[in-house]
């Protein structure tokens, strides 16, 4: 079953179209890879899903009813959260007001949610007082997904997790985003390495705001084009 | 492996910030014609290092040496003109100035920068802009820009702007290059012709490049020597292989799934 | 000097308090807004308009304890301040969202709020005149400490304690609630906290609401400590800014201790110079500050 | 004729405004200088000209005016010593504020303006405080009958404004103009090309601080008389910006078209607010001006947020 659908998106900035129409089908519980060049529109898809961008024509879907166009202040009610690549959590802050921050719409009491979070991350338990800005990159990008894991969400959108980080704590991210998916939570992962593609059950590859290739992981880690093309082999 | 006398040395330099130790000791030395890598982690101080070098941060302890004379405590500008071009890890292009005179910018003491020549030598002005637009026209085609000349720099994507920021080292004349992640956000197969560029730099022009690199490929690819970095403190040197078989950099930066 | 001293305190209180609200919005929208001292002045004469109101009704006229100003000015607070928050609210949709929405630059919008200065300003001349004003034109009463030969106006006492008061009712509104946690995410990654479900919009009517409360209540201190006349916040804002400035972006405690250093300062320079002096010495300070702490005293600010 | 009188004496100030826009447009428009001090440079500019061409006051006079010195020198020595004046007084505001942020730059001008301002009108010695001087020497007035000086002076504004304009075209299209514009569009970037920021921000301040300077010569002499509340920031500071801001910022002939329209605008608004207000309350009608130019200022920000003219695209010429 489908949780997420996209049909036919298009859509950008101003005068500026990014999207030429992609389609996008997300299963339940399953951890999705969209894979693309810089400036294929990656980024700019998950803005249009989360709804900081309209899209100009075309329907999101999520379990059957129309979200396209829903502001994203109301996203996360709906339990849809998205964590961007850069800029993902509040410096000034502490690391548990981010946290709290991230429960902004929860109306019923989220403290429990918050330990279960600290255990999630063991590492930033210790660090529950300190301004997220003093936090390293690692920990920052495990508070940035802490954020969004505050309101149970059930698709969490994540921008290029990696970004930045020792490859040695990408595999922690990636093992991280494994273990979320067991408990439940469907993934859609924006990647340009191609490491996504073990993590991940399906993958998409877009370019120039168009679907260029779909299919299981290992379809495309096999397939001598799209490796030359896309994953720089 | 050491050939020749380094061309730029950092001696046990040290910056803080507050009580961050963002550079916390760090030796290296850099050969002429060689592509040097530095890898770390994000915060492990790399970026801090090429800011100190090129003279955008002063360091609190230490010496940096090039070619021999202590630089510390230049400002940028002046350490452009010692020889040192840097570009940034988040391509900088000035965004409502065309890609010409993006480049036209670069070339250092040109005589047109004095107004009262504007005014009263137009024509050696005028010989000298001509002679800058054709190097940068020149520049522009060997790098594939030249149909966006007129464009604004602000316009371009993201894999024009590295093109761009490769142009503005070309036509920096400068004698050692430091490139701040040249391939972030730039695709794996953009990306291996972005090497190819670099390497012919070190080959042809007798070009010395010290590189931040994130991506492995290219870093294990181009690179040689490797230094790694770690909490703002050397972690190791030493060839690709060294590096990715020292068992400290697999632990703390590679990780166990990695070659 | 001492004497000095608390007329530094009391001066600095007042621009503490100004500039609370000014820093909240530069912090929150990164707006430096220059209408912000004529907002004030906007505020003490709104105060003013009721309380020639309760006068020609007859009503409220009793001095309140020792003060010098009866209760019409105490019940005028009231209605003021609903008028300064309307008032910084009607502004901020009406010159600066469209700003915002054209993706226009923070200096836009700094001089876009020179033009609602000057227009404010402008209005109040219109309506009340280039003359001064005054809430209660009585007595002042002082007190006179002997023994330590200094005096001082008792209204004073009722200034510095509103001041302080409403800065620690700020304070514990930003890192207490969730409102006010939400007001210092926006301040700090807008599009995260818009991502994180925080209707962003719908918190800057809070953030203007409440800078309206603060300039209401900094204009009526201010004029029960002065007297009021059209220009009253156009030259009070220069202390503000440096007050802010040198407190740092955004931060409350760092505009109160600057608002506190620059009383003391101009106070104390009038013992050496022209009393027509005291906003140069502002500016001399704030910079001398900038140069050695470019973020201010207590600013800080993560990549 | 009196139309045509009213008409001369508004070129005349449209002229000396232009001036002072392009002043501006190389500080803000093509380096990113954002100076809320214009008033400042206005200021030292008009009262260095009046103190040079002046005379020391003699007589019954010396009871009434004190002035430091006035030396009695030509027309042109004034301008000129009020273009240097000016620099000076640039140089030493740029030594505080360039390596400022730029919007502590604004609010340290404003500041600056307002203190030089405070400084003129309290210290009598040097030019008379608050009642400022009267009677500065007008040039060529002996040319023709005192009604038609405006013409003569139209002339002479309108060439200094056609040198201005020339010798900032030159510049600005020039590799100098070039660095300037790279500042303004990245300084960090500017500054990894080789270019000595500060350096060129200095540059770029004395040059537009000296063109304010001349403006404020210009303008003393016209009006032949001045005093400090002249130089008050919304005369001297924000309807320049108004003007800049209207016409197109990084574009001279928008510049000079913002400040004829909105000279136009406030000259024509004090003839009909004095027709369309009834008398009783005249005192109050010059303050319609106030919100007129504040809600000009809003609307066109909102509306025109590049101005009329917006910058070209090639701004070089090579």
């Amino acid at each position: 079953m489908s949780i997420l659908q996209l049909e036919n998106i298009v859509s950008g900035y101003g005068s500026m179209e990014v999207l030429h129409g992609v389609s996008l089908n997300i299963e339940d519980g399953k951890i999705i890879a969209l894979l693309g060049p810089n400036g294929a529109g990656k980024t700019t898809l998950l803005r249009t899903i989360f709804g900081v961008v309209k899209p100009t024509q075309g329907q999101v879907l999520f379990k059957g009813s129309d979200i396209s166009g829903t502001p994203p202040e109301k996203m996360t009610k709906k339990g849809i959260c998205y964590v961007p690549q850069e800029g993902n959590i509040f410096p000034t802050l502490t690391v548990q007001e981010n946290l709290e921050m991230g429960a902004f719409t929860r109306e019923d009491d989220w403290r429990l949610r918050m330990e279960e979070i600290f255990e999630f991350f063991p590492s930033l338990t210790d660090r529950r007082k300190s301004s997220a800005g003093e936090l390293s990159g690692g920990m920052r990008q495990m508070l940035a997904i802490g954020r969004a894991l505050m309101v149970n969400p059930e698709v969490l959108l994540l921008d290029e997790p990696s970004t930045g980080l020792a490859p040695v704590l990408v595999d922690h991210i990636f093992e991280r985003i494994a273990a979320l998916n067991k408990q439940g939570v469907t993934v859609l992962l924006v990647e340009q390495n191609a490491q996504a593609l073990s993590a991940a059950d399906k993958a998409y590859i877009i370019e120039g705001g168009e679907n260029k290739a779909e299919g299981s992981a290992e379809e495309l880690r096999n397939n001598e084009e799209i490796g030359r093309l896309y994953l720089g082999r | 492996m050491k050939t020749s006398e380094p061309i730029l040395s950092l001696r046990n330099v040290r910056k803080y910030f507050g009580g961050v130790k963002a550079v916390d000791g760090v030796s290296f030395d850099v050969y002429p014609n060689r592509i040097t890598g530095l890898i770390g982690a994000n915060g492990a101080g790399k970026t801090t290092t090429f800011n100190l070098i090129t003279g955008f941060y002063k360091p609190d302890e230490g010496d940096i040496l090039y070619k021999g004379e202590r630089i510390n405590g230049l400002s940028l500008h002046q350490t452009f003109h010692k020889g040192l071009c840097r570009t940034f890890q988040i391509s900088r292009e000035l965004k409502l100035m065309t890609v010409l005179e993006n480049l036209m910018l670069v070339p250092p003491d040109q005589s047109g920068e004095n107004l009262l020549k504007t005014w009263f030598m137009p024509g050696v002005v005028r010989r000298e802009e001509i002679k800058n637009r054709d190097k940068a026209l020149s520049i522009l085609e060997s790098v594939g820009l030249l149909h966006l000349k007129d464009e604004f720099a602000g316009n371009l994507s993201g894999g024009q702007k590295r093109l761009l920021e490769l142009g503005r080292t070309m036509m920096a004349g400068a004698e050692m290059i430091l490139f701040d992640e040249p391939g972030a956000g730039v695709n794996p197969t953009e990306r291996k012709t972005l090497a190819a560029r670099i390497r012919s730099l070190v080959d042809n022009q007798n070009i010395t490049v010290l590189l931040i690199g994130h991506e492995m490929e290219l870093v294990m690819d181009i690179c040689n020597p490797i230094i790694v970095m770690d909490w703002g403190k050397k972690l190791a040197e030493g060839t690709p292989d060294e590096v990715a078989n020292n068992p400290e950099v697999l632990e703390v930066y590679l990780g166990g799934s990695k070659k | 000097m001492l004497e000095l001293l608390i007329y530094g305190i009391v001066l600095g209180s007042i621009i503490g308090l100004g500039s609370v609200g000014l820093t909240l919005i530069w912090g929150i929208t990164d707006l430096f807004n220059c209408a912000h001292g004529d907002q004030i002045t906007a505020g003490a004469y709104s105060a003013l308009l009721f309380v020639t109101l309760f006068n020609k009704m007859g009503i409220l006229k009793g001095i309140v304890g020792p003060f010098s100003f009866s209760w019409g000015v105490l019940v005028a607070f009231i209605p003021a301040i609903l008028i300064s928050v309307i008032l910084a609210i009607l502004i901020d949709r009406w010159v600066y969202k469209p700003l915002r929405k054209a993706g226009a630059t923070s200096i836009t919008g700094f001089i876009a709020s020179i033009g609602v200065a000057w227009a404010l300003r402008g209005t109040i001349y219109i309506i009340w005149g280039a003359d001064f004003h005054f809430y209660n034109t009585g007595l002042r009463p002082t007190i006179i400490l002997h023994n330590i030969g200094i005096k001082f106006r008792v209204d004073e006492i009722f200034i510095v304690i509103i001041s302080w008061l409403s800065v620690a009712v700020v304070y514990l509104f930003l890192s207490k609630t969730k409102m006010g946690k939400a007001l210092r995410a926006l301040a700090d990654n807008p599009t995260l906290a818009q991502v994180s479900g925080i209707n962003t919009e719908r918190m800057l009517i809070w953030a203007w609401g409440i800078a309206g409360l603060l300039i209401a209540i900094s204009g009526v201190l201010y004029g029960i400590e002065t007297q009021l006349r059209p220009e009253m916040g156009w030259i009070f804002l220069m202390p503000l800014f440096a007050a802010v400035i040198l407190g740092g972006q955004g931060s409350i405690t760092g505009a109160l201790i600057g608002g506190l250093v620059l009383g003391i300062a101009q106070q104390m320079s009038t013992a050496f110079m022209a009393p027509s002096y005291k906003p140069a010495v502002a500016f001399i300070i704030m910079i001398l500050v900038l140069i050695v702490r470019p973020r201010g005293i207590l600013g800080r600010r993560y990549s | 004729m009196g139309l045509l009188n009213f008409f001369i004496s508004f070129a005349v100030m449209a002229t000396i405004y232009s001036i002072f826009v392009l002043g501006l447009n190389v500080q803000w428009g093509y380096t990113g200088l954002l100076n809320f001090g214009i008033a400042g440079f206005f200021a030292v500019g008009a009262y260095t000209s009046a103190l040079f061409t002046m005379h020391m006051p003699t007589g019954a006079l010396a009871n009434y005016v004190t002035q430091a010195f006035g030396l009695g020198m030509p027309f042109l020595v004034g301008v000129i010593a009020a273009a240097i004046a000016s620099g000076l007084v640039s140089i030493l505001v740029g030594a505080l504020t360039l390596r400022l942020g730029e919007g502590y730059l604004a609010i340290a001008t404003l500041g600056i303006a307002e203190s030089i301002r405070i400084f003129f009108n309290n210290e009598s010695w040097l030019a008379n405080g608050p009642q400022g001087l009267v009677g500065l020497p007008q040039p060529l007035h002996n040319l023709v009958s005192p009604q038609y000086y405006s013409y003569v002076y139209l002339v002479i504004v309108l060439i200094f404004l056609a040198v201005i304009y020339i010798a900032v075209e030159k510049g600005i299209r020039s590799p100098w103009g070039r660095v300037l514009r790279a500042i303004r569009e990245d300084e960090i970037m500017a500054n990894a090309d080789g270019k000595n920021v500060v350096f060129f921000k200095m540059q770029s301040l004395v040059v537009g601080a000296m063109i304010m300077g001349i403006g404020g010569a210009l303008y003393a002499h016209y009006s032949a008389a001045i005093q400090p509340g002249v130089f008050e920031a919304l005369f001297g500071t924000f309807i320049i910006w108004t003007m800049l801001t209207l016409g197109g910022t990084g574009n001279n002939k928008g510049g000079i078209l913002g400040a004829w329209i909105v000279w136009a605008i406030w000259s024509w608004s004090t003839y009909l607010i004095a027709k369309v207000v009834p008398a009783s309350f005249a005192t109050r009608a010059p303050f319609i001006r106030y919100v007129l130019i504040g809600v000009l200022l809003i609307v066109i920000i909102v509306r025109f947020p590049k101005g009329i003219m917006g910058e070209e695209r090639q701004v070089s010429k090579f």
